[in-house]
Order: C-alpha cells, then structure tokens, then sequence
C-alpha cells in the first residue's frame, strides 16, 4: 500500500508539471487557480477538518492576503516577495481575531459568527476606496520577479504556484504529524478531555484559525498576482462557502481531500459547460446527492470503494463452490 | 421655539424609520421563526430559508400570472404547493437522508439546495424582477407627518396574529405542546408516547407555511426575483440568532430589531455599512449571550 | 508527618441555592489510595470537578504540595501533576491507542513553539510502550481507540492519566461498565501501579468490593457533606454510612 | 504514445480543451457576456440581440462571403470569470471579441485582448475604459464622461437646479456615475446636499429615501440599477416627494415601468439608446426583437446589436479580415445609417473608442417614455 501511494504520487506530481505544457493559456489559468485555491482548502482544512472548528470566513482570509500585496506592490512599489511575510503576518493575525469567538461558542453559533466576519471584511474592502480601491479594485499587480523568468509567461507562473503549493502542501504534512497535528484532533474529538491531559485548547483553538488563515492570506498574495487585479468579489461570502463545500466533498481531515475538492468545485462546472443554462442547476444536485450518499466526500467513497473490494476478494474463494 | 420644532422633525422622522423597520422586521421574523423551528426539532441550519421564502413568491405570481388565479386563490393554492415541496418534499428528500451524518453535510446540502432553487426560479420563471400585486388594497396614510401604508399596517397585524396564534398552538394545545416537547427532548417525548415523526413533520409544514406568508408579505414591496432569497435568508439567520436560538419570541424580537437597526444606522451612520450594523450585533450578542437576547441557555454537557 | 499531598479546605459549592458540596475538608497523603464513595447526588462528582478545575468552588481552597491551586484550570492542573479519569468513558477514538498515550503525554514537556519542530511522538514513544505493557495494550497500539473493547478503552483512558507521570490520579468510576473478568485486571493494575511506582489515588467508585479492597482510606459523602473518613473496615462497620446507603 | 499525444488525450480527458478553430469559409466572433449572476437579466438582451444580427448578416451572405460563427461565454457577472472565459475565447483565436457590459469585468480582462491584439467591442460605460490607452477598444453606447455632461448640462440649465440629492447603487456602475457626476456638478456650481448610496438587493429603502427627501434639494439625481430604482421609487411616492427627478437610462427604462408602475410617472433620464425613440430604424429593431423573444429590449440589447454591424462595417473598409487595420478603419471614423443600417443612428467613433451621437431626454408619463427633447452630439461631425 505504501508503495503504491508513492507511486500514485509521483504519477500525479508528473502529471502536474506536464499536463500545462500541453494546454492553451485558459487551461493554465484553470489550473494555476486550481493548484492556489488548494492550499486555502488545505488552510480551511486543518481550521475545519483536523481541528473541527467551522470557519466560514475563508475568502474573507484570502482577500486580506490578496490586498495586502496588492496595496503594497502597486501603491508603495514594494517587492512582491518582501510583502509575503506582511501578507501572512496580517492574516495569521486576523485569524487569531476570528478564532476567538471559539473560545465561547461552537457549532452553528461559530458558523455564524464567522459568516458574520467574512462580510464585514468584504464591506470595508468595497467600501474603503482610499486603501482598497474600493468597488473599483486594485489593478496593475504586478507577477513576481524570479531568477530573472517572465512570470507573464502563464506557464512560468503556474510552475511558480505549483512550487508554493508544493512547499505549503508539504507544511500541511508537517503539522498534521506533528504533536500539533495530535493536539488539534484532540481538541476537534473531545476539548473538555484533552484540557484534563495538558493540552491548551484555548492556544490550541487559536492557532487553528490563525494557521488555516494563514494558508488562505499566503495564497492570496499569489492569487493578487495571478489575476493582476482584483476587486472585492472574489472574497465575498459565497466564495467562503465554496471553499467549505472543497473541504467536505473532498473529504475533511485527509491530505488530498481539499485537492480533490478543489479539483471539482473548479472543474465540475467545466464538464458540465455543455449543459449550458442548466449546468449549476445539476452542479447542486450532484452536490446534494454526494452529501445524501457519502458525506466523508470523495476521499471517504474511494475509501470505502477500496474496502468493498478488498472484501469481495477475502469472501470469493468461500463463496465459489468447489 | 426652533429649537422644539427640530425635535419634532427629529421624533417624526425616527418615528418613520422605526415604523418602516417594524413591518420589514415583521416579515424577517416570520422567515426565523420557521428556521429556529427547524432548528429545534432536527437540528437542521436551513442555508435556503431565503430560497424558501422567494420560491413561495415565484409560484404564486405563477399562479396570478399564467393561471389567472385571483391573489388570494393563489396564495391558497401556493401554500399547499409550499406545504408538498418545502415541508414533505423538504423533509422526505433532503434533511432525513442527510440529518443522520451531522450538521456540516446537511449545511453544504442546503447550500447547494438554495442555489438548486435559485437556478430553477431563474431557468423557468423568469430571469428578471417582476411586480408583484399588493394583498391589500394600497393606501398612504399621512399621520402627524408620518406616512404609513396599508401594506405596513397588513404586514403588522398579520405577523402579530400569526405569532400570537403561533403561541397559543405551542403552548395551549395538545399537538403544540407535544411539539415543544419534541424540540427539546426528542428521545424523552418518544418515552412518552409522542408520535414523534409526526411532529416532526408538522414543524418542517409549519415552516413551508411561514415562509410562504413571508412571501406574501414582502414581495410586493421587494418584487419578485430569483435572487431575492440571499438577503432575506442572512437577515433570518441574524434575527433567529440575535433574538435567541430556541425561542419563537426571541425570533419575532430578533427580526423586529434587526429590521429597525438597518433602518437607523442607515440614516444616522452610513448607508454605506448598513448591512454591518446587523452584524456586528449579531457578533456582539454571540459572545456575550450566546443563547441569544430572549433565549435560554442550553444545558452544559460536559 | 510530612504535608500531605493533596489537601482540600472548607470547600462549597451550589447551584442555583442548592449546595452540592458544603464545607469539605480532606487530606492525601502521598503513596496513598482514598477511596471516595457515597449514594447518588452525594456530591462525589462536583468535589470532584472543583477541585480538578472543571467547576470553580464558591469557597475553600485546594493545595498540592502546600500551594494554592485553588480556581487553576484543568490544564494548568494536569501540568502540575493531577492526571484524572472521567465517570463517562474518555478516549479519542479515531486516534490510535499510541497516539492516545503520545497525546496524554506531549503537553507536559518543551515549549509550545517546540513541538510543532519536533518528531512526531514528541519523545514519548518509550514511555507509551512501557504503559502499554504494564497495561496490557501492546499488540493494539496502532489500532484506532474506537475499536477497541469497552474494557479495553477503560484501560486506555486510566493509563492515559498516568503518562505524564501524575503526582496525583483522580478516577472516577475506574471500574463503572467494566466486566467482572477485566473488573480483577483493573483491581490488581491500581494495587499493583500504587505498591510498586508508589502512585497516588483517589477513587470514586460505586462497586463497594473493589473500592474497599483498593482503598488505605475510605471517606463517605451524604448529601455534600463528609459523613466519615476511615480505614475500610471502620466505615463497613459504621451504623451511619449504612443508614445513608439505605435512608433516602 | 508520445509526450504530446499524451497530453491531448488527457487535457480532453479533463475538459480543459478549446474548440479548434473552424472551418475556412467562417469568421469567429466571441462574446464574453453575463449570464448567470446579477447581470443575467441584461446580458440576456445583449446575447439575444447579438444572436439576431448575426442571423441576419450570415442570411444575407455573411462578412465578405463569411459567415460569422458566434459563441456565447458566460461571465457569471464576476470580474474574475470574465477575465478567464476570455482567456478560453482567446485560446480560440476569435476575429473579434463583443461584451462584456459590467465595467469592473471589461476593466479586469481588457488587457487580454490588448495583449492579444484582439479588437473587443464592450457594453460598458465606466469613464476609465476608454482611458487606458487599449488600441483596439470600442464602445457602442455612451460611457458615463459622454452622457453625464449632458445630465449635469440638463440640471443646470432647464432644472436650474442648485442644491441636487444624490442617490447611488453602491458597485463600481454606480459608484463610478456617482463620482463623475459629483466632479462635473462641483464645477457646474451645483451643491450635493446628500450623497447617499443603496445596496443591490437591499429590501427596505425608507432610511434612504428620507435621508434624500429631507435634504432639501431641489433635484434629486438617482443613479441606481433598475430594480433598486423601481424599489427606490416605490418608497419614493410614498413618501410624497414630487419634485424633479432626473437618472441615467436606468431610471426610466420599460423595466422600471413594469416594476413601479404610476410610481415611475415624473420621472425623467437621459437616454442614450431606447426602442421608444423616435428613429424609425431603433422602433423596427424594437419590433424584429419582440418579435423574436417575446421580451422588449432595452439599450444593453440595442448595444449588442449594434456591436456586430460595427464590426462588419469596420471589415468591409478594410475590404479583409484585418484585426490590425480594424482600429484604424474605425477610430475617427462617421458611420451613418446610409453605409450601414445595421448601426440604426449615424455616429461617429472618437479616438479613444467612444462612441458619439445624437441622445434623448425622456420622460415617464402615464407610464409611457416620452422623449422630451432631443440631445445634440457632444462634438460637431453632423453638419
């Protein structure tokens, strides 16, 4: 098994690096987009999935990671690389802020509470045009210098996107198994018993906001320079909710479940151009019928697909008469 | 002298906002109570209760416009199609299946239902606002340079007399009392002999019914369009949680305030953020009465 | 004598003008076993809770090692070497029974900045197979917790109150929905944990058997207050600890 | 199977891959145009619209023996959609891009076709559009810095307004008319005594409607979308004001009608485009389109349709597919509907892009539009 998913890995990390090369500048930019809004699944997913903390408030995270270095970049000429560190460090910040309420409340309150934060992050962004540009956006982002590429050339910045993916992926990875990754399922099964083991699960609850924020505020900066404009739409709340909708058809608290996620929240609607008028009416049902069927998403069904398998094989030589 | 005359203009004009503000709130808080009622009884958080409260508006002008149906034929009509569709159909094919899961898959489920319903209306109705007949006869009534509507009054007295009436069944009547008890104690009211399936049932029919006078009430003032749900289903959720998650007259407070408070931070602080104002009440109330305004806290498990 | 170990004073504490607990005094010593036993609503749970952390008393005040830890919160008592078990079984069960003892074990050394840097078990790994053997876990260490038996899982959780080398070890009910088979293996496990590393136990329990055979001490709880304190022989014997059992 | 081959088979595989280009004997136009979203309702008319006379070119033999092949991409009313369908349509290598309508899309993914060398026929009308510099940039109604000066004009002269309330949906539409406005007003000697902005969707519009009443102006201006202007003056007659009102199409469009009823009676706006006007060729287009839809189209349709005689008429002075040469075929250039009927009003294009031709003042009476006067060109090519 273990074998196996290295192979499967590499199989998929090829296909990564090679697929664009084949596609015409709208695939790269589907993918690009892609492979970015992956890492804000995977901030949402240690926020939601390891930690089980519901945060509606994802794109609202993005955004403050996108303006950042919009502002910083096309206002005070700064360097694209120099404001990452601001970018993450305001978001990280804003998380902690949001997680708060967490410390009191859970569940649906929690939902609501951060769905309440997400639009009041979007109004300040339309509203203040002095630092935000308001309604009209930010444009002009300039794309990062590296090694002296042209990161216009699509192809250039989607392998410069893949790359951070890669590293935040590979993060992810690191935090899940580490004691943190440990004390955030803790705290998601059972706070009150973790708290009688040691853990804080004040600190604990906090950094979980602050990290999948963090995720999602890093990524902005890149998805700033990526579109080379933005404006307040793409961080309104139903953006929020279609990352939540990653995580769970994905598979929350698995590692490629906010990859798959991703994959279909971006690409379905894709497939189904060709129903025309009618695609995001069959895009909700699929969504509902996945939800009615097999709620741990897409991971879970394969999961499960698996075990089916494995059993039919352990019970066929009873069941052939000999 | 100038002086009092600038406080009566002041008086009279929060009085307009208030007046505007109670009737818009009214309706908010029929489309909240149906949502804390579904709450209770499944644990459902309807994300589609706006969608619950255009798709009623849409079927009925349906009714009025392609049917030829008089207003009130129509809204009969649409409360039994409500009934079907946003109660058993509701019920039967969305929450049972997924309810057993938790809240989350349930949460992207209605998601994904309100935008099912949004494409619908768009797709097969119409893709832009219609207008949509008053129930009542329109009449401006200009008191003590105030003005206030017919529609104002209708929507008052209508959400009054259906709380009121909401009350009484909940509280003074068999089935309502063994509803409440389903809502608070699901396993403790079959222990006791309640058909709690049943009662179930009659909360989600209970909803459709709310949301489909909702409609009939904001409609004519809002129009009918396709996406009108996304407003109306925020400004719910606000006012259930605002007034108290397991409280009907919390809901009713809830939606009231709500609908006043945008009103006066609109004119006296900014239009610009008026949509905030609900908000960072709403943020405020959870973290300091989390239960909400009216509500009772919910028994601590440890 | 030296001062004892635990040492509780004067607590009280009601709920809405009930009093659950009322002017309790009791002492630990170290080494020792205090069996903790009364009827239902006695107290035993909110004494419990107040002074673990759960629940903050109205009055008294709670000392280890003769220090005030009086209000301190679960945490930051666990970190000061209270380990604890609940009534309700207390695992987490899609983690798998290493990481359950690894988790029970992490908080209590290094900086928090630290353990996002260190290895995976955060050096616990020798400590949780020692318990592992000591409790007769091993073979299922890499189980999910879910999947283990309920008598297995009441191991589990008792073990994982004492990865962190406690100082002192709160149970209550170690042997509540435990089968009589697995009921010895728990018995022989705390006597064998107490006589041999020298561990310290207060026990809540309602299986008389098992607590008077464990406990060096009994104390009895009648509605919030104590009713007597004695060697298990003492209060099998006394007239008002019968009564109490019997009366209401 | 080679590394390329592989690639295909798999990018088809997952959808990602664009239609070849057609066959010869056509010509490839690609409209990027709202569809589903908030513009859905005025996107329709455009696709509509365009969809018409492209049925009518190609029946009459096409642009220069070509038919034209016309794809529809939907911007789902989002600037970043918008942006990324025209980088599908690209992939396409269309002969010219049309739409989208909403500004802040046009704004993000006009420097596609820029960069591209794409000549691209827009629906918006934010000032900023046509001051980038984009080469190859076309509007065919007016942006807000031609049509705003007529507004203003009309405020100061015929209202001999002073003191003008000021009423805004709050988007970069509204927002951007709001401020053009406010500049040309603040030099015009006219003084806002309120600025007030509205939201879409916004259900309860009596603190709004006070703040503007109370502000003792003597016009009030409203620059809202159309359903927030019927809500708008619904609360507005109730509230008794029936002083002058003056707004941009969108205040006095047949929507708005529909939606207010008699509340819209009074109500007068500046009208770049309307099928009421009294130009016979805009009536027959009103008519061809009812006829065709069952709808009545407003101006968004009679941009779309315009937009696709623009383009053939800039072709056919070229006498070839040139996307180079369109520009310069078009930039400075009178069209009148004698060279091509399918403009529907002689105008001339400027320099920058935009569009310049004779406009209405329309008002609402008995629920009709009533033009009141005709607006003469902003420049003098006319005569």
């Amino acid at each position: 098994m273990g074998t196996m998913r290295w192979i499967a890995g590499g199989i998929f990390l090829a296909l990564l690096v090679l697929l664009p090369r084949e596609l015409k500048p709208y695939g790269i930019f589907l993918m690009s987009n892609w492979v970015l809004f992956c890492v804000v699944a995977m901030g949402l997913n240690l926020t939601l999935g390891y930690a089980g903390q519901i945060s509606i408030a994802q794109a609202g995270f993005l955004g403050v990671g996108a303006y950042t270095t919009a502002i910083l970049t096309t206002r005070f000429g700064w360097d694209f690389w120099l404001t990452l560190p601001v970018a993450t460090g305001l978001s990280f910040l804003l998380g902690l802020i949001v997680g708060f309420p967490a410390l009191r409340v859970q569940h649906h309150y929690l939902a609501f509470v951060t769905l309440g934060f997400n639009i009041l992050i979007y109004l300040v962004f339309r509203n203040e045009d002095w630092l935000t540009g308001g309604a009209f956006g930010i444009f002009d982002i300039p794309r990062p210098g590296f090694l002296g590429v042209d990161m216009r050339d699509p192809l250039s910045f989607y392998y410069l996107c893949l790359v951070f993916a890669a590293l935040m992926f590979a993060a992810a990875w690191w935090i899940v198994r580490s004691p943190w990754g440990r004390a955030f399922a803790a705290l998601r099964e059972n706070p009150v018993r973790a708290a009688s083991l040691g853990v804080d699960i004040r600190t604990y609850t906090l950094l979980a906001f602050a990290i999948g924020s963090a995720f999602a505020g890093l990524t902005g900066a890149f998805y700033a320079s990526l579109l080379e404009f933005i404006d307040p739409y793409p961080f309104a709340l139903e953006y929020s909710l279609s990352f939540l909708l990653m995580v769970i058809s994905g598979g929350s608290a698995t590692l490629i479940g906010p990859i798959v996620g991703a994959g279909m929240v971006l690409l379905l609607p894709e497939w189904l151009r060709f129903a025309k008028d009618y695609y995001l009416l069959i895009y909700a049902l699929l969504v509902m019928v996945l939800m009615a069927f097999c709620p741990e998403g897409m991971v879970g069904l394969w999961r499960r697909m698996v075990a089916a398998i494995g059993r039919r094989r352990a019970r066929a030589p009873t069941e052939r008469p000999t | 002298m100038a002086l009092r005359a600038r406080r009566t203009l002041v008086m009279i004009e929060a009085l307009q906002l208030l007046i505007s503000g109670v009737s818009t709130g009214a309706i908010y808080a029929l489309a909240a109570i149906g949502f804390v009622l579904l709450w209770q009884t499944t644990g459902t958080i309807n994300f589609a209760q706006g969608e619950f409260v255009m798709l009623p508006s849409i079927i009925m002008l349906a009714f009025v416009l392609h049917g030829g149906l008089p207003l009130w034929v129509a809204f009969a009509v649409t409360l039994v199609v409500s009934g079907l569709l946003l109660g058993v159909a509701f019920k039967v094919l969305v929450v049972q299946p997924m309810i057993r899961h938790g809240v989350l898959p349930l949460v992207i489920a209605t998601i994904a239902l309100g935008i099912f319903m949004r494409e619908g209306a768009k797709e097969f109705f119409s893709n832009e606002a219609q207008p949509f007949p008053m129930p009542v006869p329109y009449v401006v009534l200009e008191l003590g340079g105030v003005t206030v509507t017919s529609h104002h009054l209708f929507c008052l007295a209508v959400a009054v007399v259906l709380v009121l009436a909401l009350q009484w069944f909940l509280g003074g009547t068999r089935t309502g009392r063994s509803m409440q008890a389903v809502a608070q104690n699901a396993q403790a009211a079959e222990i006791l002999g309640i058909d709690v399936k049943r009662m179930v049932m009659l909360t989600f029919l209970v909803n459709a019914a709310l949301v489909t006078v909702a409609a009939i009430l904001v409609t004519p003032v809002y129009l009918a369009k396709w996406d009108n749900g996304e407003a109306i289903g925020l400004t719910a959720f606000i006012a259930a949680i605002v007034g108290g998650f397991n409280q009907v007259r919390g809901a009713v407070l809830g939606g009231v305030l709500v609908g006043v408070l945008e009103n006066f931070s609109a004119y006296y602080i900014s239009t610009e953020y008026r949509t905030a104002f609900p908000l960072i009440l709403l943020i405020l109330v959870i973290m300091f009465r989390p239960y909400g305004l009216l509500g009772r806290p919910e028994e601590r498990t440890v | 004598m030296s001062a004892p170990l635990l040492e509780v004073r004067g607590l009280s504490k009601s709920f809405r003008g009930i009093r659950a607990v009322s002017n309790v005094h009791f002492e630990v010593a170290k080494g020792e076993v205090l069996g903790l036993i009364g009827p239902n609503g006695s107290g035993k749970s909110t004494l419990f809770n107040c002074v673990l952390g759960q629940l903050r008393p109205d009055a008294g005040e709670v000392r280890l090692n003769g220090q005030d830890v009086t209000g301190l919160d679960p945490t930051a008592l666990s970190r000061r070497g209270i380990g604890r078990t609940f009534q309700l079984l207390q695992v987490f069960p899609a983690l798998s029974v290493r990481d359950n003892l690894v988790l029970a074990g992490q908080e209590h050394r290094g900086t928090m900045l630290g353990r996002l840097f260190m290895s995976p078990d955060a050096g616990q790994r020798a400590r949780a197979d020692e318990l592992l053997d000591l409790f007769r876990l091993a073979r299922l260490a890499d189980e999910p917790a879910g999947s283990l038996s309920y008598g297995q899982q009441k191991l589990l959780d008792i073990a994982m109150a004492f990865m962190a080398e406690p100082e002192l070890v709160l149970l209550d009910e170690p042997a509540g929905g435990v089968n009589p088979t697995m009921l010895g293996d728990v018995e022989s496990l705390l006597r064998r944990l107490n006589e041999e590393l020298g561990a310290t136990f207060v026990v809540i329990e309602h299986n008389m058997s098992f607590v008077m055979g464990l406990s060096h001490r009994v104390m009895v709880l009648a509605q919030g207050q104590v009713l007597a304190t004695g060697s298990p022989d003492e209060i099998r014997a006394d007239q008002r600890v019968i009564e109490a059992y019997l009366g209401d | 199977m080679s590394k390329t081959r592989l690639g295909v088979a798999l990018a088809a595989a997952v959808g990602l891959w664009s239609a070849v280009a057609g066959a010869q004997d056509t010509v490839k136009f690609a409209s990027i145009i709202e569809l589903s979203g908030n513009g859905a309702a005025i996107g329709t008319n455009w696709r509509d619209a365009v969809d018409m006379a492209v049925e009518e070119i190609n029946a009459a033999g096409g642009i220069l023996g070509k038919k034209i092949e016309i794809e529809h991409l939907d911007t789902q009313s989002n600037p970043g959609t918008s942006r990324a369908v025209l980088q599908k349509a690209l992939d396409g290598d269309p002969y010219v891009v049309l739409g989208p309508i909403f500004s802040s899309s046009t704004r993000v993914n006009m420097a596609l076709t820029e960069r591209a060398g794409v000549p691209q026929i827009v629906g918006s009308e934010a000032a900023s559009i046509t001051q980038q510099g984009h080469p190859t940039i076309f509007r065919t109604s007016f942006g807000q810095e031609m049509g705003m000066p007529k507004l203003v004009n009309y405020l100061k002269n015929e209202i001999k307004a002073k003191k003008v309330a000021l009423i805004w949906t709050n988007d970069e539409w509204g927002k951007g008319g709001r401020n053009t406005a406010k500049d040309l007003m603040a030099k015009a000697g006219i003084e806002v005594v309120a600025d007030v902005s509205t939201e879409v969707q916004q259900v309860d519009f009596s603190a709004e409607v006070l703040k503007v009443v109370k502000a003792g102006a003597d016009a009030i201006f409203a620059y809202c979308l159309e359903e927030e202007s019927a809500r708008f003056l619904n609360e507005l007659r109730k509230q008794g004001y029936n002083g002058p009102l003056v707004g941009e199409t969108t205040l006095i469009s047949q929507k708005v009608i529909d939606l207010a009823g008699a509340n819209a009676n009074g109500a007068r706006g500046h009208v770049g485009l309307t099928i009421d006007a009294p130009v016979d060729l805009l009536q027959e287009f009103g008519r061809k389109f009812e006829a065709r839809t069952g709808r009545k189209s407003d101006h968004n349709g009679i941009k779309g349709y315009i937009a696709v005689y623009l383009a053939k008429e800039a072709t056919e002075r070229m006498g070839k597919f040139d996307r180079d040469g369109f520009a310069k075929a078009l930039r400075g250039a009178v069209v009148t509907t004698k060279d091509e009927p399918g403009v529907l009003m002689d105008l001339r294009i400027d320099e920058t892009g935009d569009v310049d031709r004779e406009s209405f003042l329309v008002e609402v009476v008995d629920g009709k539009q009533q033009v009141v006067k005709v607006l003469p060109p902003v420049g003098d090519w006319k005569k």
